[in-house]
């Protein structure tokens, strides 16, 4: 797997999904990178299972697309060895909605369209479950809930599992709908407009995720220097408004 | 009436027709024979529009079907029956459906079509065969299917491609005798491409003869066997007239050979008898052939003149003055 | 779980039967009309044939994933909703449609010129010749393509979870490959050889019964 | 030698073949004649395993071909040409390339095809065609290709439906002496299906008559024009042979009208002439055909005896013996 | 982005050419041999026939996005990568070889019977038929569905994107879609449109020139 590596380090293949994490990658660390004689080889997926597939095959160094219960969860089921490095600056789950301005408008038989991916959709319902719209069956494990698990929806809501770039798409149907904070940045819909932003624990922040055992690499070193490099604190300012910063970035912003 | 001026027609650099015109009368039956390749089917296939000329005119009852609308040349079209060289059934269809399908074309009711169907297959010998498929049947039945589905509209002009040419000899027999039937009864045209000259001989008023996308002879059938002029069509001629003695035959004689070739009513006379009380002479009938072309007679014989010499001679004059023609083939050894 | 599965079925029933529905309800008429407006066909129309083939391709030169989504206004409009299965099949109709219409302007090339020339020599309007001649001499070609057809948009199909379209498809990505449940995945896997295996064969089999060059 | 033996074929409830038996020699001319729908196609279709019978058995040159391997039916096709009522060629290849390909499948070099399928295309007058496509040939040109496809590979059998019946006359009888020639110089036995009776009359040996699935005769081809047994037979003997006067002569007649037929030598000797010198009548010939089949002379005259009760009952008494058979039409009113 | 495009546009073409190449090289043959182990045909094995079938049948009733999955590991295990436009060409063979052998196997029942049968009383053995005769005669109606077959995988390469593949179809969705970007959008779906239209007129050219039932 040295190959994919590169020898000489000059060359680094990360596997991220398409959107803001390729795109901090792209814009952000590859100039940084660059200047200390570092190729970024980004390749963009557009699926959650892939980018850990390659990434344990030896196909990638290393991605950046999921949070660390997610990863952990792949790692039980599928008996991958992959470790969770850093968080990076994320992009907060919320709830919009065209038709209503805040959670008091509930009635009963609302549609709410959710993310449909593992990950997304346990965080939707999760927060649905916070304002007493619904309850999840406590025993089954919180990163995997889905809509099935509902079993009590006293307001009859209609669950709308939806390709997480549908959501927004979807906001002209749905009363509610939940959308990830990089699809709800893209599709021009403002945090600050939300029904209400995910209070995101560091539990659901995006982490740069390597294979076990390659924790000390040069290569990692070079990316974590990166991200905890002045530039990217910059670049993720103006770049990354409304984004939940990771506990180093928090440093920086405390600094100033 | 339908009128052919100066029709041409070219498939790349193949001159298909080359400059036809011809005039075929209402009621005629009009037949057209030639070498294969010559032009047969695509001259027919002009006067139904189904290929458009290169240049020249086609003018069915005064209309030039060349120029007419798509929808005018339909209206036509339903009056001009075709049977197909290579019958062109529709092969998802049964007899009963195929037949049933030109009569729909024309806008015949259902009962109608229930009535006319069944009376056509029985005319053509397919009664048992209408819920069969075209693959079901043989190459004859298949024609059979195709000359019921032509006849189906009562049409005024029937185009035939070799119309019995898949067909035995007993069957072409009945279809001819049909097809001269509703000639005669009900006026209709009929333009025929046979390679069978009896064909011809049994059915056709006129035919054309063709060669290299002209048409090189046409006239009154009578006329054309009786004398052709063009050495296709005498060649054509022969083949029904051959008289081609064996070998043999004309080696072991011991007589003048005498060929005699009788028109109209000279046929009906006894010119060998009388020839052979007359003078001191013996006719011996080697080959010979009497065919009635529109009722009228035209026969050839050939004849061994036996006798003395003088008596020969004087014979061998006088028939030459009561026959059409007289070719001597061989003299007495 | 089995409730689950039967409403995938009923799901994917119902996109697929819409989505044949108009496959073939507009799939079949356009591939005639490519057909009849082509070179040396009775309505040959060089123009009017190139805008209907360039309409078609375009249609088809978009993956079914964007055509999916450039759909959803679409469905909304018709149906007052984007998301759901009969907002998924109008991308499956979509999509249908001009595949459909490609084979069966293939299985109309096929029929005997002669045959199309008899007709004409009838007297046939082009709508008989359609209606009597071209389809029933075609049929045979037109059901296998439409096997062919029912088997792609039930492919695409699975992918019409993206909008919440469901069916057997979806469960088999919801499930066995999101949430690596092995055995929805083997169970949709069967489920799905055996509707394809049961379309082929009834597909072929209604082909050959079309088919009467081969009776006997 | 091929001996087919009590072979039937069904299709559905049709039967096409009826417990058929018959034998080829080796180099005959073998004609088979009937009604269209009769099992002819059927038939020859058995004989190179095209078909495969219900029951029965196909022997050609001591092997059952209905019971060989594929492979070594596929020899034995090598050297058994056909050619086919509806041609059936390749209509991606063109001319040159649908005769080659015989030639190709019985492993022929390139060189040798290069030589020998110009040779053929000569033969059947298509040198000028040899790159054009089967659709864009006249139906006699594409039967031609047909038959340079059959003759391809030199064949020991030769299988020909209707091989003709799509050519003019001068070309059927081009075709016809080519396959007699090779008949004789090769030895090729040729069964030959055809509607025309004047083929099996110019090159048959043998020909067998079949009606509704069964061979109801089968012989040599001079006897059975000669005395036909079966009425279809006669009938078909007919078409050739057909003597029907106009009516109006007939009815216009004032003597005997005796119909003659002639076999053998019979036709060669001065019967009429004889008679009118012998006795005091005179025979006027209204009606005739000779031919001659294999070298030997059938004909058919019919004559009116015009004389004297008297001399009319003697000089037919006297024709009587001398010919083969004496019919008398209508007697003198 | 210019650049992005290019190299989209080449992964498209990587893509696509190897599935076409294995489409027709595996699918023809494979077209061929359900064909020919039909009933009433030399090969005649109605065994053999069935399995082959319902193997076509199993790859076919996989949605492609399963298909893409399942295939990793073969690709990983043929190519030692899994990601990447190459690896991403091992399900579009897999997806392509199935859909076109079916589109060969309608094609080749159109031929004639009767040439089929001229040929076999030649002696022709089996090979020689398929070789000079079936293939040949059936070229034309190979070629519109080899049209149709190319065209699918193109939008079967969209999805390629789920691991890596890269495309143009994957641009559209990576930035028309999931970056809400109109603009790639667009330009992503001209650029298809552009190539679909060109792959459908060089295949109709094509099998055109193939069909010489109405040649002049
Ligand atoms: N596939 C089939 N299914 C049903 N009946 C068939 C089939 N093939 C032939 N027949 C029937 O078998 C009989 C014999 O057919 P065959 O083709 O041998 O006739 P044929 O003597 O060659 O006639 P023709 O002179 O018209 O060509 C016909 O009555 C025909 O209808
Ligand atoms: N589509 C075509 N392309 C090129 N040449 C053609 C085409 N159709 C016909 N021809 C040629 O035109 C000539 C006339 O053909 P046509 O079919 O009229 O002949 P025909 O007299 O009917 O012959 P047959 O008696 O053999 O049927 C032939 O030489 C033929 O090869
Ligand atoms: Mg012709
Ligand atoms: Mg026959």
């Amino acid at each position: 797997d040295g190959e994919a590596k590169g020898e000489t380090n000059q060359t680094i293949t990360i596997g991220a999904t398409a959107g803001p994490y390729s795109d901090q990658l792209k814009e952000g660390i590859a100039p940084i990178l660059k200047e200390k004689g570092i190729k970024l080889n980004i390749i963009e997926f557009h699926d959650y299972i892939q980018p850990n597939n390659a990434l344990e095959e030896g196909d990638i160094d290393a991605n950046l697309f999921q949070n660390r219960l997610y990863l952990s969860n792949f790692n039980e089921h599928q008996g991958t060895k992959l470790t969770a490095l850093f968080a990076v600056p994320t992009a907060p789950i919320a709830m919009y909605s065209k038709r209503h301005q805040s959670l008091d408008d509930l009635e009963p038989g609302m549609t709410i369209s959710l993310p449909n991916d593992t990950v997304n959709l346990a965080r939707s319902l999760n927060m649905l479950e916070s304002y007493g719209w619904l309850t999840v069956d406590p025993n089954v494990n919180p990163i995997t809930a889905s809509e099935k698990d509902v079993i009590d929806n006293p307001y009859h809501l209609k669950l709308n599992p939806l390709e997480a770039a549908a959501t927004p798409r979807s906001l002209e149907d749905a009363d509610f709908a939940f959308v990830n904070g990089n699809y709800a940045i893209a599709s021009g819909l403002k945090l600050t407009e939300a029904v209400d932003v995910e209070q995101t624990s560091e539990d659901f922040l995006i982490y740069l995720t390597v294979r076990e055992g390659e924790e000390d690499e040069p290569f990692v070193q070079a990316l974590k220097e990166a991200y905890e490099s002045e530039e990217f604190y910059t670049y993720t300012l103006e770049h990354s408004q409304g984004y939940v910063l990771p506990p180093y970035q928090q440093e920086q912003e405390a600094k100033k | 009436m339908i009128e052919v001026r100066q029709v041409t027609k070219r498939y790349g650099n193949v001159l298909a027709l080359d400059d036809v015109s011809v005039t075929i009368e209402r009621g005629d039956i009009f037949g057209m024979i030639g070498y294969s390749g010559a032009g047969k089917s695509t001259l027919l296939r002009c006067l139904n529009g189904l290929e458009q000329p290169t240049s020249g005119e086609v003018i069915i009852d005064g209309i030039d079907i060349t120029k007419v609308s798509k929808r005018a040349l339909r209206q036509i079209r339903q009056k001009i029956g075709m049977i197909f060289q290579h019958f062109h059934l529709i092969q998802t269809k049964t007899v009963y459906q195929n037949v049933a399908f030109s009569m729909k074309v024309a806008g015949k009711s259902t009962a109608e079509i229930a009535e006319r169907v069944p009376e056509l297959l029985h005319l053509v010998g397919l009664s048992d065969r209408a819920n069969h498929y075209p693959a079901q049947l043989s190459g004859g039945q298949k024609q059979r299917v195709g000359i019921a589905r032509a006849l189906a509209n009562n049409p005024d002009i029937l185009l035939c491609d070799e119309a019995t040419s898949a067909l035995d000899p007993t069957t072409t027999a009945s279809i001819l005798q049909l097809l001269k039937k509703i000639n005669e009864e009900l006026d209709i045209t009929i333009i025929l491409i046979t390679h069978e000259m009896e064909v011809v001989q049994t059915i056709c008023h006129r035919v054309a003869v063709m060669e290299d996308g002209k048409i090189v002879e046409e006239g009154d059938v009578y006329h054309i066997f009786a004398s052709p002029e063009q050495p296709l069509t005498k060649q054509f001629v022969d083949t029904v007239h051959s008289l081609t003695l064996p070998p043999r035959l004309l080696e072991e004689r011991t007589g003048d050979i005498l060929q005699l070739t009788f028109r109209g009513d000279d046929a009906e006379q006894a010119i060998i008898s009388k020839a052979a009380t007359r003078f001191a002479v013996d006719l011996n009938i080697l080959h010979g052939q009497i065919t009635y072309i529109q009722d009228r007679a035209l026969g050839t014989l050939i004849v061994e003149l036996l006798g003395e010499p003088k008596e020969r001679k004087r014979a061998s004059a006088w028939l030459t003055e009561r026959t059409n023609r007289l070719e001597v083939l061989g003299y007495a050894s | 779980m089995a409730d689950e599965f039967v409403q995938a079925f009923i799901e994917t029933g119902w996109m697929l039967g819409i989505a044949t529905f108009f496959s073939i309800a507009v799939g079949v008429p356009l591939g005639v009309f490519l057909f009849v407006t082509s070179e040396g066909m009775f309505w040959q129309n060089r123009i009017v044939q190139s805008i209907a083939g360039t309409t078609i391709n375009i249609i088809r030169s978009l993956p079914y994933i964007i055509l999916l989504v450039l759909l959803i206004p679409l469905a909304k409009a018709l149906l007052g909703t984007s998301t759901g299965p009969t907002a998924a099949s109008v991308s499956l109709v979509f999509a249908g449609i001009p595949f459909y219409a490609r084979l069966v302007e293939s299985a109309l090339r096929e029929v005997d010129r002669g045959v199309i020339e008899a007709a004409e020599s009838c007297g046939a309007s082009p709508w008989r010749i359609i209606w009597d001649v071209l389809l029933p001499e075609a049929k045979s070609g037109m059901i296998a393509g439409l096997t062919v057809t029912v088997i792609s948009l039930l492919g695409y199909s699975a992918m019409a979870g993206m909008i919440g379209g469901g069916g057997i498809g979806d469960l088999a990505i919801r499930y066995g490959y999101h949430r690596f449940q092995q055995e929805v995945m083997i169970a949709t896997v069967i489920i799905l050889i055996i509707v394809v295996q049961l379309i082929q064969s009834v597909g072929d089999r209604l082909s050959k019964k079309a088919n009467k060059m081969n009776v006997t």
